[in-house]
């Protein structure tokens, strides 16, 4: 039985900083041991606990699919002593990743359905994953229309924007990006997630929802949905809550009976209805 | 599983026998406090004593435990690889423990041991190393409330042998596998004996007089119970100290830290405690549970409602009693479920 | 002390209907025998739960912190140093608080009941006029009241309240004929090696719950240094030495301001001896600055203050 | 000013618990005495030096907790 | 210990912005000789000096605190 407490030793394969304002960095990490990055079987949604020596360990949504290789892509903001540290580490630097953790997004359960992803600031980490697997050819057949949007508070502040802007002129998704206010050199949509999500009016019928962003965010995009005809099952969040273990013992993300982190960090507004807010 | 008897006079050769392969523990007299410590006669252990104050909890999940270690040298990359903290060396025997806390450790084997990503190693080392013969409780404190929340002075649940005190001997029932080898050398019990010790059962569930009823907490939906007025009133006086959440024999929450010292470095975790406001504040600023009021809720609903729903009603409280004795402001767990039941 | 409890709940029945206060903040039997707790009268109803025993220990100064409306608490002469204390430091305005003065006759440390009975369970104790009737499984024996006082109360040198709006009871001698200097006495007495010896013999038993912390009326910063994590001043574990910082720091925030209530130590569910340490505080800045806390409205703290004469010979 | 009353709290207090006068050393120096700065360092190393090495707050993580 | 001729102390020297650290300055421009023990944290005034830089500095292990405005 494994010590699933001990990291799995990974190598820092490539440093990007992402954002303007160079708070937000993406880091590409490449497992020691091959065997591990066999036993590390994610889906998108799933998280993982980066682990710096010494400095301790923090849950990140997986940005990378497992479409696209075995190497873990993770965009981390930093605002504590372990994202600051990691923010100093460079390509080659050796660190740990534990996971994955947590469960994921019901995309299997969900076959044939038309997805619509709402995504602000740099809570698109795990759409990203969830993007980049529904495109790839072995599953976009699955589904029917998929809607992307993602809202930041400037053109600057957008993360992984050549990947959107492929899927935009892939034809293969709906994608719609905009940014709070006007800015030189921007021509996309202007305007917060709600409203731009209102003016998409993505269709109940058939389709779910999965909606990741900050509270303010979700707080104001779920009446837009309301009025749109959506049911609580078809909207499908994604909780952040401080962790340490990661696997539903140490009782820092308990939300009532559940577990973010083992239980979540997925939950159908129908399930989030039933809990108290604890997050 | 045999029944056997252990004589007042053999107890030192018994306690011999298990000492030759094992450290053995039992609950000992420490500057007039009762706490845990290590024996090898039977004058030395405590036969006769209510509790211990601190719950053996940190038999298996101590205070501080190193999980990993790292080396922490420049130039050496790979020093920085985690490596677990060895397995315990020796089986240990924990003498004398009370039911009710081999059934919190039956409770917390729930928590601990789930699945395959969930599962405690450093839990489940101890756990398989270590057997419990319990001593059955003849003389239940006032603040005991076991038998209402599916716990016995003489529940077996969680133990490996159970002793009975039967005034001039001891009725040895061994309850494992693991119990059944500690007792094997052992004579058999004597024809009264069984009834004897079931006489001694019923006058100690007797004696248990306040209790906790369950059955609308049970049936009350988490929100309504969340929700409930009685918060305001049961906050008021906590300190949010951590020390109910510290003798409890249940609460398993923690920390994990790092820390390096020259050249050493490890992973530590440390028990951690809802009460503390710090507990669920998030990096941003943002705290789940902000207010005195959500985390004295958290703790008993957790206990009462949580671990229920979750674990297949089993109650994250064992009745022991510590928290009502301890509580520096007399929160008496007691009259909190009671209220939530109302 | 029921003659007084009487007259404090009708007190508290007078203020709470004639609408002067919102809550009176005072004691009320606990389920556990010794075991007084802070309760909260809003209706004259509930005023009548309200007590005054021998086990009223917790230091009720604590609940007026950052707590809204008006209030009356109940205090007797180190619980009133303490509201003064926190007059001084601008947590709320004289004006929000009633403040029901008791003459404290020394309150009794259940620790050293228990001791008497070790491994026994004590089921009730009943006080009278000198004595306590301590009553358990198997046995019944009555103490006198004095010699089972909680050591800070032994060396009180504030009885009565020093502020009070309505004095219950009379007011009583000041003192118990115990001198605080005594408590730091047998360590300032020890070579360094020794006194380290004897500060880890002391906090061996920490479990560090910070219900010292917690019951304290000083402690009311909205981060505590053993919470700050960016740095970590303390480690979290049982260590010795973060055990020794936590509690070393945790006295020097006393600095100027414990008035020697006892609530730490009573709070304690180790019976740890954290007054070994804030009793030489308080000595130092009484023998050093010639201050008593919460002794006066309108005196600042000896901390924030500056006298050109002050001593300094340590500084070369 | 006020430092010097947390200080002479502070020093007594660690004096107190066991860790050796020698050990903490309080001074004024004015950005003139280069002197005084000088003499004080040699005379604080000496001391401290006498002492030996400081082990009681240090915590040791390599023992088997 | 005092015989030991080999110890050789880290002292965690706080000097204030405005005169130790001044002085420092000073005897390092003229050449002033002292011993290299100390290990020089600038503070912006000696009552930014707290206790709890004193213990932190004993916790990571120096062998002596020296405090200086």
């Amino acid at each position: 039985m494994r010590n699933t407490y001990v990291p799995y030793p990974v190598s820092i394969k490539e440093v990007r900083v992402e954002t303007e304002d160079k708070q937000l960095k993406s880091f590409w990490l490449q497992f020691l041991n091959s065997e591990d990055a066999s036993a590390f079987n994610y889906t998108p949604g799933q998280f993982a606990e980066l682990s710096i020596s010494g400095y301790g360990e923090i849950p990140i949504g997986i940005a990378s699919s497992p479409t696209e290789g075995r190497d873990l892509l993770f965009t981390v903001n930093k605002v504590g002593s372990v994202s600051s540290r990691l923010h100093n580490m460079k390509a080659g630097d050796i660190m740990g990743v534990r996971g994955p953790l947590g469960n994921s997004y019901p995309l299997k359960a969900n076959k044939g359905k038309n997805i619509v992803i709402v995504a602000g600031g740099f809570a698109v980490t795990t759409l990203r994953s969830t993007m980049n697997w529904l495109l790839h050819p072995d599953n976009r057949g699955d589904f029917g229309e998929i809607t992307f949007i993602y809202g930041a508070r400037t053109p600057g502040m957008l993360l992984y924007t050549q990947e959107w802007t492929a899927w935009q002129q892939s034809g293969q998704a709906n994608v719609h990006v905009t940014v709070d206010r006007e800015a030189p050199g921007w021509s996309g949509l202007v305007g917060f997630v709600p409203t731009v999500t209102g003016d998409v009016a993505p269709k109940p019928d058939n389709a779910i929802a999965l909606i990741c962003g900050p509270p303010i965010m979700i707080k104001f995009t779920q009446p837009v949905f309301d009025k749109l005809g959506w049911q609580s099952d078809q909207i499908i969040m994604s909780l952040e809550n401080r962790m340490k273990c990661g696997i539903g013992i140490c009782g820092r993300c308990n939300v009532g009976p559940e577990y973010v982190c083992k239980d979540g960090p997925v939950f159908t507004k129908t399930q989030l209805d039933k809990l108290p807010r604890e997050y | 599983m045999s029944q056997k008897i252990l004589a007042k006079d053999k107890v030192d050769a018994f306690l011999q026998g298990l000492c030759r392969d094992q450290d053995l523990f039992a609950p000992v007299m420490k500057d007039g406090k009762v706490g845990w410590g290590p024996v090898a006669t039977a004058a030395e252990a405590l036969w006769e004593f209510s509790n211990t104050e601190m719950s053996p909890k940190d038999f298996f999940f101590p205070q501080t435990e190193c999980m990993m270690r790292f080396k922490n040298v420049q130039g050496d990359p790979q020093g920085m690889i985690m490596q677990a903290e060895a397995p315990l060396s020796r089986p240990r025997v924990l003498l004398n423990i009370r039911p009710c806390d081999a059934k919190a450790f039956q409770v917390l084997d729930l928590i601990f041991v789930q699945d395959e990503m969930t599962n405690d190693l450093y839990w489940r080392d101890k756990r398989e190393k270590t057997a419990l013969i319990g001593l059955a409780c003849n003389d239940p404190c006032p603040t005991c409330f076991c038998t209402t929340v599916g716990s016995n002075p003489h529940g077996e649940t969680g133990l490996d042998v159970l002793l009975v005190d039967l005034g001039d001997h001891f009725l040895a029932k061994a309850l494992t596998e693991k119990g059944e080898a500690l007792v094997k050398d052992l004579p058999a019990a004597a024809a009264g004996d069984e009834g004897q010790a079931a006489e001694l059962k019923k006058a100690a569930e007797a004696k248990i007089k306040g209790g906790v009823a369950m059955d609308k907490v049970n049936a009350r939906e988490v929100m309504e119970l969340y929700d409930a007025p009685l918060w305001d009133r049961v906050m008021e006086s906590c300190l949010n100290c951590g020390t109910c959440t510290f003798c409890c024999p249940t609460c398993h929450c923690f920390d994990i830290q790092d820390e390096t010292q020259g050249e050493a470095g490890r992973r530590v975790r440390n028990w951690d405690y809802c009460m503390s406001w710090l507990f669920t504040m998030h990096g941003t600023g943002h705290n789940p549970r902000g207010t005195k009021k959500d985390r004295v809720r958290q703790r008993f609903m957790h206990k009462f409602k949580y671990i229920p729903v979750k674990r297949g009603g089993e109650i994250g409280c064992v009745g022991c009693g510590r928290c009502v004795q301890l509580c520096p402001v007399n929160i008496d767990v007691r009259k909190v479920v009671n209220d939530m039941n109302a | 002390m029921e003659a007084i409890a009487q007259k404090i709940r009708e007190a508290a029945k007078r203020l709470l209907s004639e609408g002067k206060v919102d809550v009176v903040i005072g004691y009320a039997k606990g389920s556990v025998p010794m075991r007084e707790y802070p309760y909260f009268a809003y209706t004259p109803e509930e005023a009548e739960n309200l007590t005054w025993t021998s086990f009223c220990c917790n230091n009720l100064a604590l609940y007026t912190i950052r707590r809204p409306g008006r209030m009356a608490v109940v205090a007797q002469g180190c619980v009133s140093r303490n509201l003064v204390n926190l007059i001084n430091e601008n947590q709320f305005k004289r004006e929000d608080l009633y403040v029901i003065g008791v003459n404290s006759p020394g309150m009794v440390d259940r620790r050293k009941v228990q001791a008497l009975f070790p491994g026994k369970t004590i089921t009730e104790v009943i006080e009278e006029p000198e004595h306590l009737l301590v009553k358990g499984q198997g046995f019944e024996q009555r103490i006198e009241r004095k010699k089972f006082l909680r050591s800070n109360c032994l060396t009180c040198v504030q009885r009565n309240p020093v502020i009070s709006d309505e004095m219950i009871g009379e007011k009583g001698p000041e003192g118990h004929g115990g001198n605080i200097d005594n408590v730091a006495a047998p360590w300032e007495k020890l070579i360094p090696a020794e006194r380290w010896a004897e500060l880890q013999e002391t906090l061996k038993d920490c479990i560090r719950c910070y219900a010292c912390r917690d019951a304290c009326p000083l402690c009311y910063c909205h981060v505590c240094f053993v919470d700050e994590a960016q740095p970590q001043w303390c480690g979290k574990t049982q260590d010795e030495a973060d055990v020794a910082t936590f509690h070393i720091l945790r006295a020097f925030h006393c600095a100027g301001r414990c008035t020697d209530c006892g609530a730490c130590e009573s709070a304690c569910p180790q019976g740890i001896k954290m007054r070994r340490l804030t009793s030489k505080i308080e000595k130092d800045i009484r023998e050093l600055y010639g201050y008593r806390p919460g002794m006066e409205i309108g005196a600042t703290p000896p901390m924030s203050l500056f006298r050109p004469n002050d001593p300094q010979d340590f500084i070369k | 000013m006020f430092a010097r009353r947390r200080f002479a709290v502070l020093k007594n207090l660690l004096e107190y618990v066991g860790i050796e006068p020698g050990r903490l050393h309080f001074s004024w120096i004015s950005s003139a005495e280069a002197e005084k700065f000088q003499k004080t360092v040699a005379a604080v190393t000496e001391a401290v030096k006498a002492l030996g090495p400081a082990q009681h707050m240090i915590k040791d993580i390599r023992k088997v907790a | 210990m005092s015989d030991n001729a080999e110890f050789s102390p880290r002292i965690a020297a706080f000097l204030c912005n405005w005169c130790s650290y001044g002085a420092a300055d000073l005897a390092g421009v003229s050449r002033l000789q002292y011993p290299p023990n100390i290990q020089v944290i600038r503070i912006p005034c000696t009552g930014r000096m707290s206790p709890k830089f004193i213990l932190a500095a004993f916790r990571k292990g120096v062998d002596g605190v020296w405090v200086s405005g």
